[in-house]
């Protein structure tokens, strides 16, 4: 799996230590660091679809990045239209596509 | 294709030719001096405070362009780091054996180690010739914004102004 | 001369449209004058059930006409406006005095083949799942529709517009040009408009052009308050009310304080986006304020989440209210008036502009073009009917 | 429901909001903060690049120590803080807050909006496609979570966002293809594009985007020429290849909420569109509502702080707090200081849309 983490940067450093917590995403454990976005997780692992729509199934992914579109809507712990842009990643959660409305 | 920074994010001789930041070319033949490629009117004026010799002019307004006092400029290069715009260059003409230094604003990783053999590159990221590392520093307890001297033959000081970046070690 | 026409129709909501389309259709030339936009004002702001049951005894034959012309109005207009064509309402029943009030209602209403009944709880689940368990059952209200007004408003204008009708919006009238005791035209801050007959299609706002007319036709706005959610998967079958409306006059003493002061009922219709629309409040004279009053979200929210628990779960997208022509005796203003000629009132539909609006349309335009409405007999619907006694 | 009382609330924790509260706060005036995020900071923490401006004046410091400043003084000062709360209203009856699913009216002697922009949409062929992102979402990404939107990325826009966010993407470690802009010029600042060039990124003017190509995400972008009108020019399309593609494409001020308090709003094209009517104290035509920030006209950070300080002062001198004297005397200083950063060839046009629109506020008798 790829992983598109920033592990060191010129201006902010190494990126901090932060406690690991596993999501599944459609089953499949990600790793994921505590404090962060679902969204940021998803990115991190190279998971780029987080819905489809409703009427011609077309993939949706992360776009505004704060809670303002509905694009990385997904259902999370059975819960739909989560928006995963602004929802921290908790310990087991399960994150699956969300299909056309849920 | 209309020429200048405007319109290709490089400044042309002309805007250059007018640049009161830019040093006469007998002062850079004289040794180190402050090259500030500052050639819009930006609101921001933190390199007046940064020299200590009292070099940079911005004044009133603030978007006037920094004045460079090529005469009070010692080439201490305090103001490279400072220069939001990352448009204040060092260069050092007058270093003899041929070769001229360059001190120049660097915000990537890797970062070159002195005595590598880096890509000195020209205003359009293009590689110019080899260079060696002189120093890499950071000033003003500011370590995002390194400033690094290298060293490369005098004919291509009018073109290099940085290193092509380095590819992360796999 | 410029801006001269046969009927010119003020107003763009969705009674002013239907009568531009059925005046349009007999070949005439129309002119609709609009303040805002087409369905800006009320039509914008409405829920879209036609149910029959709580249609007025006074206006039964509008609406039974409307009732049967929505069955090919889709075709007719050339535009989907998002018809459930013979659907079902479920009144939800909360308590026994509920269950008695309903047994009336539904024993009351003797029109064949309009049969509404009273199910119990079990039935109601098995028809709508996402109902609460805590009720007593609901009435179950056969062939009643609902639509999309906004879309009903667009469609009429469209089809009005293929027809030769010509809309103008962002033309607010500031006055009539009455000529020799005739309505002649119509006049806005940069045109003036003339035609052979004006009709008054104005709403909440049609009082103020009455009078420009020197007419005296008084309305009483009613406010009512919308709650849209976001868009979630089908899980109402249809559009599902409370049956409280029946109570709440007669019995407060089950109601909060609020929900007497804003007259709750509930109504919830999910749309073929997926929203849910949540309303039902009718706030009696609130004049033309159309802002919405967090007290009532509240309580709408609480009704909704009681009767649909479902609904908790969903984030509201917005809220949003709307002012309906309500007038002194419940009935609208349609026909003309011995009082000034060349004007025909047409406006004072409360709640059920959207319900009446075909046979409404259809009755002014025989009117205007025929002398008189062949399909129902509006003749109650005076505008120089005798105003009720004043309630002491 | 819960009603609760307060002196002034101040909606968005972002630049202008934190000011605001911390200004008023520091008269003494009681300041409720609301912010729907979980953290303080708004869109300054994934601004890691120096600030223009005057020296005295955060020029030259990152815009996550600015911010990490701001939260710091805030807190110290007892500013009551909200966050993970979202306000959906401003009523009569005050302002209508959602935290952890409680509803609170909150009745405020003063109310001042500071909601931010919102980063504008471009429309193409494969627009929606996953791989498409906002610069703003990019920087949050890279700057924030320390993670990379994707390994190879063209940037749509040269404003001062898409070449910041550009080169911040490269500092994370990302390849840029190419920054691609519409006009024959570029947007943002010379310096900043002078720093892609360096490092040998194409700045594509005359230039749009025709399609984002890829099944399930971008795999590549098509650009074409773009005529006199922004129009593509058919046969010129050439592809790019790409695993992102950030939109940077221009802002707009987030003013649902003063739209719905029933603010007077104008349209100001430098500004970023609709802007609500202000008087000199920031306060909107209704009595009493205050906006700040990008709210008012997309600005930089620095900008939308002044005004923020402005909009606190004002709010607190209208409680009494500090005497009108006083207040004059700091937000005209702030006043000058948003002419010293508003001036010259990038800034004149905008203050001159600003004092156009303070023309236009209604006066009172």
């Amino acid at each position: 799996m790829s992983d598109l983490s920033i592990k060191d940067h010129p201006v902010l450093g190494p990126a901090p230590v932060r406690r690991r917590v596993t999501v599944y995403y459609e089953g499949r454990p990600v790793e994921a660091a505590e404090g962060e976005t679902v969204a940021s997780a998803l990115t991190r692992a190279g998971i780029k679809v987080f819905r489809t729509t409703e009427k011609t199934g077309e993939p949706r992914g992360l776009y505004c990045g704060m809670g303002r579109c509905s694009d990385c809507m997904m259902v999370v712990d059975g819960e739909p239209n989560v928006r995963t842009c602004v929802t921290p990643v908790r310990d087991g959660m399960r994150v699956e596509i969300q299909h056309g409305l849920a | 294709m209309k020429e200048g920074i405007a319109y290709s994010g490089v400044p042309s001789e002309e805007e250059l030719a007018a640049c009161p930041g830019v040093p006469s070319r007998a002062r850079m033949a004289r040794g180190a001096v402050a090259y500030i490629e500052c050639v819009q009117c930006i609101p921001c004026n933190p390199c007046q405070q940064a020299c200590p010799q009292g070099a940079i002019t911005v004044g009133t307004p603030m978007t006037n362009m920094p004045v460079l006092d090529e005469n009070k400029c010692v080439g201490c290069g305090r103001c490279v780091s400072k220069c939001s715009g990352l448009a204040i260059t060092v260069i050092n003409k007058a270093c003899g054996g041929g070769l001229a230094t360059l001190d120049f604003p660097y915000e990537y990783l890797p970062l070159p180690k002195v005595g590598d053999t880096v890509e000195a590159a020209d205003r359009l990221g293009q590689a110019v010739c080899p260079a060696r590392v002189l120093a890499v520093r950071s000033d003003g307890g500011d370590e995002g914004t390194r400033v690094i001297r290298i060293e490369f033959p005098l004919d291509e000081a009018d073109r290099v102004r940085t290193i092509r970046r380095l590819k992360p070690e796999v | 001369m410029k801006n001269e026409s046969d009927f010119l129709v003020l107003g763009g909501g969705v009674i002013g449209s239907s009568v531009a389309f059925f005046l349009s259709r007999t070949g005439a030339k129309v002119t609709v004058l609009e303040r805002g936009d087409t369905a800006f004002g009320t039509a914008g702001a409405s829920g879209g059930l036609i149910n029959w049951i709580t249609c007025a005894e006074t206006q039964m034959g509008l609406f039974m006409r409307s009732q049967s012309m929505f069955e090919h109005l889709q075709e007719e207009l050339g535009a989907d406006f998002e018809l459930n064509y013979n659907s079902y309402n479920m009144q939800i029943i909360s308590n026994e005095i509920e269950w008695k009030a309903s047994e009336q209602l539904v024993k009351d209403f003797k029109l064949p083949g309009f049969e509404a009944k009273l199910i119990d709880s079990r039935e109601s689940h098995q028809l709508e799942p996402s109902v609460t368990d805590d009720m007593l059952g609901s009435i179950y209200v056969p062939r009643v529709h609902y639509l999309n007004p906004i879309k009903l408003a667009l469609a009429y204008r469209g089809a009005a517009e293929r027809a030769g009708a010509v809309f103008v919006n962002g033309a607010e009238v500031t006055g009539l040009t009455v000529e020799n005791g005739r309505v002649v035209g119509a006049v806005t801050p940069t045109e003036s408009y003339s035609a052979g007959m004006v009709v008054n299609c104005t709403g909440v706002w049609s009082d103020r052009i009455s009078a420009m007319a020197g007419v005296n036709a008084p309305i009483h706005p009613i406010r009512g308050e919308f709650v849209i959610t976001e868009p979630t998967v089908k899980f109402c079958n249809t559009t599902i009310s409370s049956a409280q409306y029946q109570t709440i006059v007669q019995h407060p003493e089950l109601f909060s304080p609020n929900a007497i002061k804003y007259n709750l009922g509930f109504s919830v219709e999910q749309t073929t986006t997926g929203s849910c629309i949540i309303h039902g409040t009718r706030e009696m004279n609130s004049g033309l304020d159309n802002s919405v009053i967090p007290e009532v979200i509240e309580l709408l929210i609480q009704t909704a989440c009681r009767f649909i628990p479902r609904l908790g779960s969903l984030k509201i997208m917005r809220t949003y209210a709307g002012v309906r022509p309500g007038t002194p005796d419940g009935d609208p203003y349609i026909g003309l008036t011995d009082a000034v000629q060349g004007f025909c009132q047409c406006c004072g539909h409360g709640g059920e502009g959207i319900a009446l609006s075909p046979a409404t349309g259809e009755a002014v335009a025989e009117l205007l073009t025929e002398g008189s409405a062949v399909h129902c007999d509006i003749s109650r619907f005076s505008p120089d009917r005798p105003a009720p006694a004043p309630e002491v | 429901m819960e009603l609760l009382e307060r002196e002034i609330v101040v909606i968005g924790a972002g630049p202008a909001g934190l000011c605001a509260a911390i200004e008023a706060r520091r008269t003494g005036a009681e300041v409720m903060l609301v912010d729907e995020n979980s953290r303080p900071g708004g869109q300054l923490f994934k601004q890691i690049h120096k600030f223009f401006g005057s020296s005295e004046h955060h020029a030259g410091t990152r815009g996550y120590d600015i911010a990490s400043e701001l939260c710091r003084q805030a807190d110290s000062m007892g500013t009551e803080m909200w966050l993970d709360t979202v306000a959906y209203g401003i009523f009569p009856e005050g302002v209508g807050l959602v935290k952890n699913g409680e509803n609170y009216i909150v009745k405020a002697k003063k109310i001042i909006v500071a909601a931010g922009g919102s980063e504008d949409p471009a429309a193409f062929k494969g627009s929606t496609l996953p791989g498409v992102i906002t610069a703003g979402a990019a920087q949050t990404l890279a700057n924030v979570d320390r993670v990379l939107p994707g390994k190879k990325i063209v940037v749509l826009g040269s404003g001062n966002v898409g070449l910041i966010a550009a080169y911040q993407l490269m500092q994370g470690g990302a390849e840029i293809m190419a920054v691609v802009e519409k006009k024959d010029h570029i947007g943002g600042y010379g310096v900043h594009a002078a720093k892609l060039r360096r490092a040998g990124v194409p700045i594509l003017t005359e230039s749009v985007v025709t399609e984002a190509v890829g099944k399930d995400s971008v795999e590549a972008v098509t650009i074409s020429a773009a005529d006199a009108e922004g129009r593509p020019v058919p046969g010129s399309e050439r592809t790019i290849e790409a695993d992102t593609l950030c939109i940077a494409v221009g802002m707009s001020p987030l003013t649902e909420l003063l739209w719905q308090a029933g603010a007077k709003f104008s349209y100001v094209q430098e500004l970023g569109g609709f802007v609500p009517l202000h008087d000199e104290h920031m306060m909107t035509t209704l009595d009493g509502l205050y906006a700040a920030g990008d709210v008012t006209g997309i600005e930089e950070a620095p900008i939308a702080m002044e005004e923020g300080n402005i909009a606190g002062i004002s709010a607190a001198c209208a409680c009494g707090h500090i005497g009108p004297d006083a207040a004059a005397w700091l937000c005209a200083a702030a006043q000058q200081r948003i002419r010293s950063l508003e001036s010259g060839s990038f800034g004149d046009n905008r203050w001159a849309a600003r004092h156009r629109l303070l023309d236009s506020m209604p006066r009172k008798e």
